[in-house]
């Protein structure tokens, strides 16, 4: 089965690492991702409150191209791992289908650019992909370097499970649990996953906004956690970024890794530190694996 | 067009009567149009309206016409033939007619309470007048037949709705089966500590309803038995019980316990349901100490001897008389009853079902019914309302509304949680001396001295915040917060998010309907709302009736329902099954199948589609014949007779042929 | 009534009483406004519905059919509603070589609770029904005033 | 006093219908001993012109066979009903439509592009249809116009009975002779033959199961046929249930199953349906899927059930999709 991949703005600049960990892990699995073309901004948060009909329009471009490339006889599964991109064109695939109104507007804009939408698209995010196409056992056989004693915190932030997402629970979502769990590590338990980490106020209102990134790294250092996981961007760069000016602000030492799940999947599976962009870590992660021979960890019969 | 011959009434002659029914109906048709047009159908002599026709002088008209020879068949335009069909065949034949030359339109919930343009409305109701004027000149008068009711009554379930039905009727000199699941009566009642809102003690009053139930001489008790097979019709069910293997003989076991304290188990080991898993209880238990029947039960699941086949069986060497046997095989009774009560109860919304609320993941974290245990003296702490560390909890927060008013679980409110939070608070506070804050949405409180118990909580420092809780966890942020569970609600009266501290919470978990409800309704035929609960037949004037004649409903299988409410409609309940019986007779729709051997060749098609039995090949005149006591009216039968010679009284194919010309091509 | 935007098209309903008609007074209690354009025939049982029945209704001028019974293993008759689906599931082939849409002609187990499904029903078939216009059949010419079939209530020359 | 006069017509019919008449053996000589024939194309050589000069209602007896597809056909009809006191519907066709009737199943110009265009069994490409009227040198030509649908002849004309049958058996055309020659007739708009269906008259009946139960179809070179036990039971679709007796069984007892040509008894409004409701019911299984696939057994459904009735059904035709089964 073959996706497409829709990066968004902040897979190839922020968010670089998150790319490149996503694909190289996928590759590994045996998923084969292939970049939608012509791609444009998902038609994001912000400016869906600026103005939301020009948003689904943008939206929709995505989804009509991604229909065209994806091929119109099968449904056409997009791959969205940037959390505010995933909630913006699951919205917009939502809306397009259950408000005429929306939709025969948003119609007429594509045609005006030649494209058509037929609702034959599905919108994934690559852990709805690893917990529900892919087999346990196909995972775990991947794995060379279990993680084991390392104690993951695994953090989703708002946009991925609400409102839209069907594939986990809104309240307490476990798929990196899962994933996580298979790779060997060790999950603590942090009431706190879906919490907000500061979003865009860490850069316009920072007394608020980076206070919010803080309790959450707090609480996470406090609940013996070795690193933090995560999916988003921008939880990534809000909670690793600001470490040092934290730990001055609210006089207490902050220092934890923040790694996109993808990379730290790609360490069990063995993969290296460029294929997985660790270089780029401002907090650079410290574990090192125990040998997978030590570790009885499962082995596939090729 | 001319009707077919074989009418008994000459020729017919057509009364149609349109009801106003206040504005209902004339509020949304021109009344004055349809009994316009409906003068101008064919055989139609009377044509007239009147504000209600369901009233006694409503009825007179009808009957006058007839007797003034001025109308022999009877057409009503009013509301649903559900509701007041039997009213106007009675008003037919009081006329002198007979009571099915009568044929009804509904204009009411099919046409003015669902329809949004009075023109439209109008025509529709035209049409189905012309239907019913169309289908009406074919009626044959008939004849109900009268069936002997079986005088025993079936009660299924053994709560306190089930328990009060059975001793009313049993009481009244009927013979009563009772029938529970579990090896106990008493059913939920039996778990509580005290009651709303007087505050009595559940136990005292419900156990010598149960000592009762089991002495009465006109009751059967069977419990730790199902149901497993109902057949044939009001006043005469045939009904199978399957009567679970409990390995201890009934008649023989005084409820000493000495089985129990002989168990090869010295430590109990099993979660123990009746304190909804607080406590443990060995393979061999009595439920608790007041079970009715005071016997005992052996759970194969968990008896050694059962999954080993090894055991020393020191149970039944310490039984002095010889009660426990292993050999005991599941027994079927068959029994034969007039009247069914289905009291089957509720079952506990699962609070795991919302991880937000930490139910499951935090020790502390208790459903009302556990706790309704833990306040009870009788219960696994012995009335200490104690954490799972054994200390005293300083605060306590009951979180209303957990499964109940959420679209994401049960829409429906749950009507009893409210006022059994209020209580649990009470008792908490009384017995722990903590602070305790109920989380509401709102405060629902209509019963006779509710209110007044709200007023009084509000008088003893309980605090009341108005929000639903967005999440229990363990997250502490200050210090004041460390070691506790937090609640983080919106108080929407002070418009603030809010973090209470607290060492324990007690979630109000809702009703639902029982996990096997539509199991039980496919057996005794009847029907579910959505949500689960048991259909009455209708809401407000047959709460307790169902859709099926003989079948009834008592307490909260029907609804989420308090004590008070359960035991009122398990009174009716048992009035109702007590009426059917006394009158000694049902009456059956004479609306059975019928062959016309002239016309039936033998060709047996009808013979397998019969659900009854009631249609049987006869060898020495090689046609099919129909038994009127068995057959019970659906037509499958006739719709495949491949030379229309069975037919279906009120529902011929001519008949429906009229109707369907007239519903289409008049208006 | 041919031209399509005031075409209201006329649908007759079988509907069993146990279920469906029940659930249609339902929505009728509960005031569910709804499409006016559907006609309801009380049968006690989806089991009753005749085939005859649903080409009586076109012949007479119904520009769709629809069939209400309990949802399978609810019937009040215990199989009744499997036997009125052998038998939609042999008519709808017939009315597909007799051309008319299956659109028109439409099965819908409706429980007695679901007094929403039966507004949603009738608007949506109404809707169906009146995108694909009135149904013409044709007429037989009839030179001779007579009656052929000797059915009372369904003459084979029965006309509009 | 003369012999009462009686006339025979074929309208679109096999021929079938008269063959049966011959069919009748000596009793034949009975009847023409008894009658003046006074038109009967197939054997005698009346012409149109001989019965138009007859005064109306001076035919004691018509016996008309055929569906009225054509213009011809009408007019014949329309004029042999003026000039008879009774006018007999002679056999399937005139009856119920018959196998012409399953022209129903198509329109005019349709059947004319396959008859005369495209059947495969055509040759030289040619491609000329029949028009109804042709310019010649010495004048113009016509021919009768085909109709766009098929009709029974109740249809166009009254019909004072019915013969029914593919073709009509001998013993029930002599019975009616007997009976119009008597004078002892049924009501009008009787049909001359039982009024109860075959199953009762049937070989095989005592070996039909008392609940038949049906869990796939066979057609009859599909299967080896048992010659003692009932067809249906053995899954062939024998429609001996929902058809009027009176043949004999002469298919069953040829081991066939009976296909319905005898049409339905009289409390049937349509053939095709009730045969299809009886069939349907007795399919073996509550399971959608399951019924599909025992349903699907039954090719053709519409050929089936309405072999002999199409132009009789509630439907009469079929008409063509999209088009709101409008027709000009």
């Amino acid at each position: 089965m073959a996706y497409l991949y829709y990066p968004g703005c902040s897979l190839k600049s922020t968010g670089r690492a998150y790319e490149e960990s996503m694909r190289a892990v996928f590759a590994k699995v045996g998923i084969p991702l292939e970049e939608l073309e012509d791609w444009n901004c998902c038609g994001a948060t912000s400016y869906m409150s600026v103005s939301e009909l020009k948003a689904f329009a943008l939206s929709a471009r995505n989804f009509a191209l991604a229909e065209k490339q994806g091929g119109r006889d099968k449904t056409t599964d997009l791959i969205v791992p940037c959390a505010a991109c995933y909630l913006g064109l699951s919205k917009a695939h939502k809306y397009l289908d259950e408000f005429p109104d929306i939709r025969s507007k948003v119609d007429e804009a594509l045609a005006a650019a030649g494209l058509k939408y037929s609702n034959n698209l599905k919108i994934r995010h690559p852990l709805d992909v690893l917990v529900n196409d892919v087999k346990k056992d196909r995972l775990a056989g991947l794995v060379t370097q279990p993680l084991k004693g390392l104690k993951v915190a695994c953090y989703y932030g708002c946009q991925i499970v609400r409102p839209y997402a069907e594939f986990d629970d809104q309240d307490s979502p476990q798929s990196m649990e899962k994933i996580f769990r298979i790779l060997g590590a060790e999950i603590i338990d942090w009431p706190i996953k879906t919490r907000c980490c500061g979003g865009s106020l860490s850069g316009t209102v920072p007394e608020v906004g980076l206070r919010l990134s803080y309790l959450l790294l707090l609480e996470a250092t406090r609940r013996g956690a070795d690193c933090i996981a995560t999916a988003c961007p921008l939880c990534q760069f809000n909670l690793e970024c600001y470490q040092p000016k934290m730990s001055s602000l609210y006089n207490e030492k902050i220092d934890i890794p923040v790694l996109y799940f993808t990379q730290l999947a790609g360490i069990a599976m063995g993969l290296g530190e460029k294929e997985l962009g660790l270089q780029r870590l401002f907090v650079p992660m410290r574990y090192t694996p125990a040998p997978a021979a030590s570790s009885g960890g499962q082995h596939v019969t090729k | 067009m001319s009707p077919s011959n074989g009418q008994t009434n000459g020729t017919p002659k057509v009364g149609v009567y349109v009801c106003h029914c206040g504005i209902n109906i004339a509020g949304k048709v021109h009344v004055d149009a349809v009994v316009e047009f409906a003068s101008k159908l064919p055989y139609v002599t009377v044509a007239k309206e009147y504000k209600f026709m369901c009233s006694d002088p409503g009825q007179d008209i009808i009957a006058q016409d007839i007797r003034d020879g001025k109308v022999n068949r009877v057409v009503v335009a009013s509301c649903s033939p559900l509701m007041h069909e039997a009213t106007f065949r009675k008003a037919t034949a009081a006329g002198g007619g007979n009571a099915f030359m009568f044929q009804m339109a509904n204009i009411r919930e099919h046409v003015s309470w669902v329809t949004h343009d009075k023109g439209l409305a109008t025509d529709k109701a035209k049409a189905l007048v012309a239907a019913a004027v169309e289908r009406v000149t074919l009626h044959k008068p008939l004849e109900k037949t009268k069936v002997p009711v079986h005088a025993d009554v079936l009660i299924v379930g053994g709560g306190i709705a089930g328990i009060h039905a059975a001793l009313t009727l049993a009481d009244s000199g009927k013979k009563v089966y009772l029938v529970e699941k579990e090896p106990t009566i008493g059913g939920h009642m039996a778990q509580f500590d005290k009651t709303f809102p007087t505050l009595d003690c559940s136990a005292c009053i419900l156990t010598p309803k149960m000592s009762s139930v089991r002495a009465h001489p006109n009751i059967t008790l069977w419990t730790y038995s199902e149901v497993s097979e109902v057949s044939g019709f009001v006043g005469n069910f045939k009904v199978k019980v399957k009567r679970k293997p409990r390995y201890i003989i009934e008649d023989l076991c005084v409820g000493c316990y000495e089985c129990i304290e002989g168990c090869i188990y010295k430590e109990a080991k099993v979660k123990d349901e009746f304190n909804v898993g607080l406590s443990k209880r060995r393979p061999i238990y009595i439920p608790f100490p007041q079970a009715t029947p005071l016997v005992a039960v052996i759970d194969p699941e968990t008896c050694i001897e059962f999954r080993t086949h090894r055991c020393k069986k020191s149970c039944a060497t310490a039984c002095e008389r010889n009660a426990v046997d292993f050999n005991q095989t599941e027994e079927i009774k068959e029994i034969e009853v007039g009247a069914i009560i289905l009291a089957t109860g509720f079952k506990v919304f699962d609070a795991a079902r919302i991880p937000r609320y930490g139910y499951g993941k935090y020790p502390d974290v208790y459903s009302a019914l556990e706790i309704e245990r833990l306040v009870n003296a009788a219960g696994p702490t012995g009335g200490e309302v104690k954490m799972a560390n054994g200390e005293k909890p300083k605060a306590v927060g009951i979180i209303h509304c957990v499964g109940s008013r959420d679209a994401k679980t049960n829409k429906y409110c749950s009507r009893v949680c409210c006022m059994y939070s209020l209580k649990l608070a009470h008792l908490i506070h009384e017995r722990t001396d903590a602070e305790v804050y109920n989380f509401y949405i709102d405060m629902r409180t209509p019963g006779k001295g509710y209110e007044e118990f709200y007023d009084r909580l509000l008088e003893e420092n309980v605090h009341f915040i108005r929000g639903r809780v967005a999440e229990v966890n363990d997250w502490a942020i200050t210090p004041e917060e460390k070691g506790k569970l937090i609640i983080r609600c919106e108080d929407t009266l002070i418009g603030m998010v809010r973090r209470i501290p607290v060492d324990m919470v007690v979630l109000s978990t809702g009703l639902e309907a029982q996990a096997d409800a539509d199991d039980v309704r496919r057996m005794f035929n009847i029907s579910c709302s959505h949500e689960g609960w048991f259909l009455e037949r209708h809401p407000k004037l047959a709460p307790v009736s169902t859709f099926t004649d003989g079948v009834f409903l008592a307490g909260a299988c029907q609804g989420p329902k308090d004590i008070p409410d359960s035991v009122a409609q398990a009174g009716a309940a048992a009035a109702e099954a007590m009426a059917l019986i006394d009158k000694g007779f049902v009456e059956l729709e004479p609306n059975t199948a019928y062959v016309q051997e002239e016309f039936c060749s033998g060709c047996r098609t009808c013979i397998a589609l019969c659900p009854y039995s009631a249609i049987g090949y006869n060898e020495e005149s090689k046609k099919a014949s129909v038994n009127g006591a068995l057959c019970k009216g659906c037509g499958t039968c006739v719709a495949a007779c491949p030379s229309a010679a069975l037919q279906q009284n009120l529902f011929t194919d001519e008949q429906i042929f009229r109707e369907i010309k007239g519903v289409v091509s008049y208006v | 009534m041919s031209d399509k935007n005031s075409f209201e098209p006329r649908i007759v309903a079988f509907f069993c009483n146990w279920c469906t008609y029940t659930a249609a007074d339902l929505a009728g209690t509960a005031r569910m406004s709804y499409a006016p354009n559907v006609r309801v025939v009380r049968i006690m049982c989806s089991g009753r519905l005749d085939p005859q029945f649903v080409l009586a209704a076109f012949r007479e001028g119904a520009d769709g059919v629809l069939v209400g019974g309990c949802h399978p293993g609810d019937c009040h008759y215990q199989e009744g509603n499997y036997k009125a689906l052998r038998r939609v599931t042999l008519l709808k082939r017939l009315l597909k070589s007799f051309g008319i849409e299956e659109e028109r002609f439409r099965l819908e187990w409706i429980a007695a609770s679901e007094g929403d499904k039966v507004q949603r029903v009738i608007n949506e078939m109404t809707e169906t029904v009146r995108k694909l216009g009135p149904l013409h059949l044709e007429k037989p010419d009839i030179t001779a005033s007579h009656e052929t079939v000797k059915v009372a209530g369904v003459s084979a020359g029965g006309t509009r | 006093m003369s012999k009462p006069k009686v006339a025979f017509y074929w309208c679109a019919s096999c021929g079938g219908c008269e063959e049966t008449v011959v069919d009748l053996n000596e009793a034949i000589l009975n009847v023409v001993a008894a009658v003046d024939i006074v038109l009967w194309p197939v054997a005698l050589d009346f012409k149109r012109s001989d019965v138009e000069k007859m005064p109306d209602g001076s035919i004691a007896v018509s016996f008309i066979n055929g569906a009225i597809r054509s213009s011809e056909q009408f007019e014949m009809v329309e004029m042999l009903r003026k000039k008879s006191g009774l006018v007999v519907a002679f056999g399937s066709c005139a009856q119920l439509g018959g196998i012409p009737g399953l022209g129903n199943l198509f329109d005019r110009r349709g059947l004319l592009e396959t008859v005369y265009k495209t059947c495969p069994s055509l040759t030289n490409g040619n491609t000329t249809t029949p028009v109804t009227s042709t310019k010649v040198e010495k004048g113009t030509l016509s021919l009768p116009e085909l109709w766009d649908t098929v009709k029974t002849l109740d249809q166009v004309i009254k019909v004072d009975y019915y013969l029914p049958g593919c073709p009509p058996p001998p013993n029930l055309i002599a019975d009616a002779v007997n009976a119009i020659l008597s004078g002892k007739l049924p009501p009008s708009g009787s049909v001359l033959a039982p009024d109860m269906a075959l199953c009762e008259d049937c070989p095989r009946r005592d070996s039909k199961p008392d609940k038949i139960q049906l869990s796939g179809f066979h057609r009859p070179h599909e299967i080896i046929i048992d010659p003692d036990k009932c067809l249906l039971a053995q899954g062939l679709l024998c429609l001996g249930s929902v058809t009027r007796q009176g043949c004999g069984s002469v298919c069953v007892n040829g081991n066939m199953p009976c296909t319905g040509c005898m049409g339905p008894t009289s409390h049937v409004a349509d053939y095709g349906a009730k045969a299809l409701s009886a069939i349907a019911s007795m399919v073996d299984s509550n399971d959608e899927a399951e019924i599909t696939a025992i349903l699907d057994k039954i090719a053709d459904p519409l050929g089936t059930f309405y072999r002999y009735s199409l132009p009789a059904s509630l439907l009469h035709r079929a008409y063509a999709a999209g088009t709101n089964g409008g027709k000009k």
